[in-house]
C-alpha cells in the first residue's frame, strides 16, 4: 500500500474499474470528456470505454438528472457530474423527489442506482454561485446517500461503494482535496458507507468533521499533541447514513465535542451532531459542545473577505482550548497557518 | 402488436371510462384517500396508442395515468388496492393514485410533478437502447408540461441521442383550472417546437381513436425506421374536474358550452358511431362487453375493500435498496 | 379584536392590503385567479387590482421565479405561489443562488423583495411528492428569511411583514392550517420577522415548535396543565433569523427542551435548537433535550402508513414524561387524539 | 442614441480588446484572483448592439460579461476594482469577474449559472413594463444557456406578456470545452425554437459589427411597434480558453485551423478594411484612439491596484437589506 495517489487519481481510478467491472456502469455530465476530464477525474475514459458509456451533455442539468433516473430504472448504473454543486440545484428536484422516493414509492419494486458527483468549490475568487457547501441539505433527505471523503484512499473505496449501491448516492468532492496525495490500493475495494473512521485516537476531546475540514481538524490535532492534548479525530466520510454509534461512544470518553462544518453551520452538520450528543449523551459532556464552522454570511469572491468566512487553525484551536477549559500549554499563537484562498502554490486558479 | 379489431378498441376505452366512473362514484365513501385525477373523456389516446405498442415498449405516465396504465395492459387490481391505500397495491399502498407503474404491464413510471416524467422516460430510452432492448418508449404528457422547460431538454437530448420516444402530448386545452391563453401565447406551438429540436411532429384528433391509431403506427415506423424521436399532439377534453371525482362546469373556468360540445365529442360515441355503420356492433355484442367490464370492475373493488392495509412495520421498509435485489 | 378569521381569510386579507397599500406589489403563480384561488387565498384580487398585477402563470417554476427576481431588480414587490413546496425546488436555483445573495453579492446595492409562499401537504394520501415539509433546507440559507405561521392572526402579520420586507422572505404554510380559526384585526399590521412568540407561559419544560406542529404542541401543553405540569410553549414563528435569545432565556429557567419539528428531525429545526441550547445553556439542562418530529421516511400515501409517520400526542407527552423523568400523574393515555390523515371533518381531500 | 459613427464602433471594439488583453497579460500577477471569462473576438456583438440602446435600455449577462458590460458604458474603473478584490468594485469586492453590474450604466445584472439570467432579463421587462418605464431589456445568452430549460420558459413567458426583450444569442459553438454537436442536434434550430413560441428571430454574422448594428436596429424597431420580443442569432467565436487569461488551441478540442479562420474573421480587422476602403481611418487617427484607451486603461489599473480591500467588518455586511434602502 505504498503507492501514492492524487484524490483526483483515486476517482479517475474508482470509475475505471467501475466501468472495467460492470458494463451497465455509464458516466455523463458536461465536459467529462473534455481535455480536462472533470479536473481530471474522468480523463482517457470516453477513449477506453466509448461514447456509449462515457459521453458528453447538454447543459441541462435537469433534464440529465433526469435521463439518468430514468437509464437507473432500466438496470444502467449512472454516474453523473456537476462542476459545481450550485448547478445541480437545477436537477435537484429530480434527485430528491424522484430518486431518493422511488424504492420506497414502489414499495421496494424498481430502485435507482445513481451516483451523483458534486464538485464544491472555494477559494480562488470563486465567490457567491460557485463556493457554496450544501451537504445538509442532501443530509437531510431520507433515501438518499450521501458520502463526502476527505483523502484518495477513501475517495476511491466510497466512491466504489456508491457505483455498487442500488440507491441514490450523492458525493460531494472539495475542490481543494483534489491535488491532495495519498496511498490507495491497485486494486478495487469498498468502504462501507455509513460508516465513521476514527482518524486519530484520543482521549481528550472528541473532533468530528468531513470533507476538506478533516485537513484542518488533523492539523489541529498534531499541534494539540505537542501541548500534551490527545484529541480523538472521527471522520464522518458519510453524513446519510451517519454513524451514531462511534460518535457516542467517542464523546462517552471523551466528555468533550467540537464539530468543524465544512459548510454552514446553521441547520448544517455540526447541529445534527451536536444534538445526536445532548439527547443521548448529556451526562458525560464534562462542557458545552462547540460547533465551528463558515460564517453565515454568503461567500464573498474578494480573498479579503473570503478568507474570513472560513474557520482558521486559530479559531478551531481556541474552540478546543475553551472546550478543555484551560489555555493550550506551549502553544505559539502567532506561527498558525493562516487562511488563503488557495490550497496550495500548485492551484493558480482560475477555477 | 394487439388487436386491431376496432371492437376491441371500443372494449377498452369503455372499460376505462367504467373504471373512471366507478371511482367517480365510490370516491364519496372516503375509502379511496388520495388525490385522484381522472380521464373521463380522454380515452381515445390511450387506447389508441397503446394498441400498437408490443409488451416490449414501455410507457410513462404523470399524475392523471389511471387510462394510460389500463390502455397498456396493466394489472386493474393491483391499481384499485393502491387507490385504497392497500399492501397488495402496485406500490403496497405507498404511492396512491399519482404513482401507479406495473413493470410487467410496461407502465414503468408515473410522475405526479408536471414535466419530471419526461426527462425520466427519454432516460428509460436511452438505457433500452443502451442494452440493445427491444421496445420503444411512449411518454404522455400534458400540454401543460410542455410549459416546463425539462421538456425542451428532454427534446433535445432524445434526438441528440436519437432515442426510441414517441411523445404524447395530450392536449385538453387547460392545467388544473388555468386555460391554455393565459400559459401560452397564441402563437406558441407544440409541434413547432419539436420541429426545432430536429424531431418529426403531427398533430391529430384526440378523440378519433381510429386516428390516433393511424398516427401512432406512422410515428411507430418512423422512430424504427429512421431511429428518431417522434412527437404528437392529440387535442382532446377532460369532462370532470382536474383532481376529484366531480364535474365543475359551474365553476365558469370552462367556456360556455364548452364542456357539452366536448362531450358531443365523446370518443367512445364516436367510435361506436362507426361501429354502427360497419355493423360490428349490435345491443347483444354490446351488453355482453358491458357485462365482463362491470364484473371485472367489481371484483376489483371487491377485492380492493377486503384486502389488508401494509403492516405498521413497512413503515420503514424499503427507505433503502438492499446490495441484493430480485 | 374579537373578529375571527380562517388562516386562509387572513393571508387574502393581508394580500390584499398589500396590493391596496403599495402599487408595487404584484402577485402571480400557476392558479392565483382561478376559481379555487391558492385554497382560498388569493380569490377576488385579479378582479379587483387587474390582470396587470394579479396573473396566472405558466408551469413553468424555474423561469416564474426568476421573472420575480427581475421585477423585483426594478423596484417592484412580487409575491410568488406554489400549491406545494415539491414544485418550488424546480426554481430553486434562482432563490438560493440569486435571490438570497443579491443584496450582498451587489455590495449592499440592489436587493431583490420578494416573497415566495408555498404550501406543506399533508394527509389525504398526498404521498411522497406533495407531503414533504422542506423548511430546514431554506433556513440553512443565510440572506433567505423564512416564516412559518401557527395561526391567523400570524399569518396575517407574518405576511404583511413580509411583502414590506426588502429581503426574500419564504413563507412556508401547512395545509392543514387553511382552515383553522383565530383572531385577526381589521387593519394592518406587521409582526416582526425574527421574533419568536411566548405561546404560553410555564416553569416546567419549554416546549419549542412552530407551524401546524403548534396546534398539538398546545394542545399537549393544556394536556400537561391538567397534570399539573407547566409548560413554555415557544412558538418560533420564524426560523430565519432564529430568536435564540427568547429559548436561551426559557431554557435557562426551565431546564428542560423538547423540540416538535414539522419536517424531518435529522439535520432538522429541532437539530439547530437543540445544538444552540447545548452550546449556550448546558448547565442549565436538568436532562437531556429531545426532539420530536415525522419518521425518517419518505411520506407513504396509504393513512395505514403515513399516520404513523407524524408525532402523535401520545408521543410528545411520552417524551415530556421522559424529560421530566417522571410520570404524568392522572394521564388518561387511553383516550388521547390519534394521527388522522385530515385535519378536521371538513377536509375531504381530494388536495 | 449613441454615435452611430462607425469610427465610434471601432474605438469601442478595440477598447474592450485592449482591457481584455491587459487582463489576460496582467492576470499572472495573480492580483486578479477570481475567474475571467474573456471575450477576446467577440467585440463586435456587444459593441453593435449596444449601439443602438439608450440610456433607458437595459441589458443582462452572463458569467462572460466584460464586453457587455463595457459596450453599455459602465464604468471601467469598477470593474477593474473588482476583479482585484477591491472595496471601490462594482460588488465592493464580493462579487468578482462573473457578476459585474452598473446601475447607472445599464447592466442591471451578471449571472454566472448558465442560463439563470434569461428569466431575470424577462422580470426587468416586466418590471418596466408594468412601471411604464421606458427602455427595452437586452439578454445576452450563449448557446449553451439555449440548452438550459429555462430558457424556452422564458421565451414563452416574455411571449405571453408581450415583454420588450431583446434575446441576443452569442453563439460562439463551443460551452466550456464541449462543440456544439455534442451538445444539439444538427438539425436543432434557436431560430426556429423562438419562432415556434411566436417570437420573430433571425440570425447573422456576428463578427460584422455594421450588420450586428442594422440587425438591432430593426429587432428594436420590431419590438417598439409590435409590442413584442425578438431573437438575435448571432454567429462568433472565442479566441481564448474558455475561462482564464490564456489561448487553449494545444488542447485539441477545436477543430484544426478554426481559430486562424475565425482570427482572420476578427471584427475589428473587419470594421478596420471597411474604415479603411471609406477613408475614415488613418494611422494618425487610430494611434491617437490607441493611445487614449491604453491610458484609460492603465488608470485603471493602476487606480484597482491602489484602492483598499473592503475591510473585515463587511463581512456581516449586506446579508440582508434593511427596511429604508437607497
Ligand atoms: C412542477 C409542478 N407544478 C405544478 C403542479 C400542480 N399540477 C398538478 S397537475 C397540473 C396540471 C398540468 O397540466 P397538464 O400537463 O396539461 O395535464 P392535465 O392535468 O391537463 O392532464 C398541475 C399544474 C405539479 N404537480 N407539478
Ligand atoms: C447551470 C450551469 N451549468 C454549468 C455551468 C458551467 N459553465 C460555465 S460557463 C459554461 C458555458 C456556457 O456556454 P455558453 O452559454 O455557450 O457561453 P460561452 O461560454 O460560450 O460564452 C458552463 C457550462 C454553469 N456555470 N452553470
Ligand atoms: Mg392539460
Ligand atoms: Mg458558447
Amino acid at each position: 500500500m505504498s503507492r501514492e495517489l492524487s484524490y483526483t487519481e483515486a476517482i479517475l481510478e474508482a470509475t475505471d474499474q467501475a466501468l472495467h467491472e460492470d458494463s451497465k456502469v455509464m458516466l455523463l455530465g458536461l465536459g467529462v470528456p473534455d481535455p480536462k476530464g472533470i479536473f481530471g477525474t474522468t480523463l482517457g475514459l470516453q477513449e477506453k470505454y466509448g461514447e456509449d458509456r462515457v459521453f458528453d451533455t447538454p447543459t441541462a442539468e435537469n433534464g440529465v438528472t433526469g435521463v439518468a433516473i430514468g437509464a437507473a430504472l432500466t438496470g444502467m448504473r449512472p454516474i453523473i457530474t456537476h462542476q459545481r454543486v450550485e448547478f445541480s440545484l437545477l436537477g435537484i428536484e429530480q434527485l430528491i423527489n424522484q430518486a431518493a422516493k422511488w424504492f420506497y414509492m414502489t414499495g421496494g419494486k424498481a430502485s435507482v442506482p445513481l451516483v451523483v458527483r458534486s464538485i464544491i468549490g472555494r477559494g480562488w475568487g470563486q465567490g457567491p454561485q460557485h463556493s457554496q457547501s450544501l451537504e445538509s441539505w442532501f443530509a437531510h433527505v431520507p433515501g438518499l446517500k450521501v458520502i463526502m471523503p476527505s483523502n484518495p484512499y477513501d475517495a476511491k473505496g466510497l466512491l466504489t461503494a456508491a457505483v455498487r449501491d442500488n440507491n441514490p448516492v450523492v458525493m460531494l468532492e472539495h475542490r481543494w482535496l483534489h491535488n491532495t496525495f495519498g496511498p490507495v490500493p491497485e486494486g478495487n475495494y469498498e468502504i462501507q458507507i455509513g460508516k465513521a473512521k476514527i482518524a486519530q485516537k484520543g482521549d481528550d476531546i472528541t473532533i468530528v468533521s468531513y470533507s476538506y475540514m478533516m485537513v484542518e481538524a488533523l492539523r489541529c490535532a498534531s499541534i494539540l499533541a505537542k501541548c500534551g492534548i490527545n484529541a480523538e479525530v472521527i471522520d464522518l466520510r458519510s453524513i446519510r447514513p451517519l454513524d451514531e454509534s462511534t460518535i457516542l461512544k467517542s464523546v462517552s470518553k471523551t466528555g468533550r465535542l467540537l464539530t468543524i462544518d465544512n459548510g454552514w453551520s446553521k441547520y448544517g452538520i455540526g447541529s445534527e451532531i451536536v444534538s445526536l450528543v445532548a439527547e443521548k449523551r448529556l451526562k458525560f459532556l464534562k462542557s458545552p459542545p462547540i460547533r465551528v464552522g463558515p460564517n453565515d454570511v454568503p461567500i464573498p469572491s474578494t480573498r479579503a473577505l473570503a478568507n474570513l468566512v472560513y474557520p482558521s487553525t486559530y479559531e478551531i484551536l481556541k474552540s478546543v482550548e475553551k472546550s478543555l477549559g484551560k489555555e493550550l500549554l506551549g502553544m505559539n499563537w502567532d506561527n498558525l497557518p493562516k487562511v488563503e484562498d488557495t490550497p496550495d502554490k500548485t492551484f493558480q486558479g482560475p477555477f | 402488436m394487439k388487436n386491431l379489431d376496432p371492437l376491441k378498441l371500443y372494449t377498452d376505452m369503455l372499460r376505462i371510462r367504467f373504471v373512471e366512473e366507478t371511482i367517480s362514484q365510490e370516491y364519496s365513501k372516503q375509502e379511496m384517500r388520495c388525490p385522484v385525477h381522472l380521464s373521463i373523456g380522454q380515452e381515445a389516446i390511450p387506447v389508441g396508442v397503446s394498441s400498437r405498442l408490443t409488451i416490449s415498449d414501455q410507457i410513462v405516465s404523470a399524475h392523471r395515468s389511471h387510462a394510460h396504465y389500463l390502455a397498456k395492459g396493466c394489472d386493474l387490481k393491483k391499481m384499485i388496492s393502491e387507490l385504497f391505500g392497500k399492501v397488495d397495491g402496485c406500490c403496497r399502498g405507498k404511492g396512491g393514485s399519482m404513482h401507479l407503474f406495473d413493470l410487467e404491464g410496461g407502465q414503468i413510471a408515473a410522475v405526479p410533478i408536471v414535466g419530471s416524467s419526461i426527462p425520466i422516460g427519454t432516460g428509460v430510452a436511452l438505457g433500452l437502447k443502451r442494452q440493445k432492448k427491444p421496445g420503444i418508449v411512449v411518454i404522455y404528457l400534458g400540454e401543460g408540461a410542455t410549459e416546463e422547460g425539462v421538456f425542451s431538454e428532454s427534446l433535445d437530448f432524445a434526438k441528440l441521442q436519437n432515442l426510441p420516444v414517441l411523445f404524447v402530448c395530450e392536449n385538453n386545452l387547460y392545467s388544473v383550472y388555468t386555460p391554455l391563453g393565459s400559459r401560452q401565447d397564441s402563437k406558441r406551438s407544440i409541434i413547432d417546437i419539436a420541429k426545432a429540436h430536429g424531431i418529426s411532429a403531427i398533430s391529430g384528433d384526440g378523440n378519433d381513436v381510429i386516428e390516433v391509431q393511424k398516427l401512432t403506427s406512422n410515428a411507430i415506423i418512423e422512430i424504427n425506421t429512421h431511429s428518431t424521436p417522434f412527437l404528437l399532439e392529440l387535442s382532446t377534453y377532460r369532462w370532470l374536474e382536474h383532481c376529484g371525482p366531480n364535474f365543475d362546469d359551474h365553476l365558469k373556468y370552462r367556456q360556455d358550452g364548452e364542456l357539452s360540445n366536448w362531450m358531443e365529442r365523446c370518443p367512445i360515441k364516436k367510435l361506436k358511431l362507426h361501429l354502427e355503420k360497419n355493423h360490428l356492433i349490435n345491443n347483444r355484442i354490446e351488453n355482453k362487453i358491458i357485462e365482463k367490464i362491470k364484473l371485472e370492475i367489481s371484483e376489483a373493488f371487491e377485492h380492493a375493500r377486503k384486502s389488508s392495509f401494509p403492516d405498521p412495520t413497512e413503515l420503514f421498509l424499503h427507505v433503502y435498496a438492499p446490495r441484493e435485489i430480485e
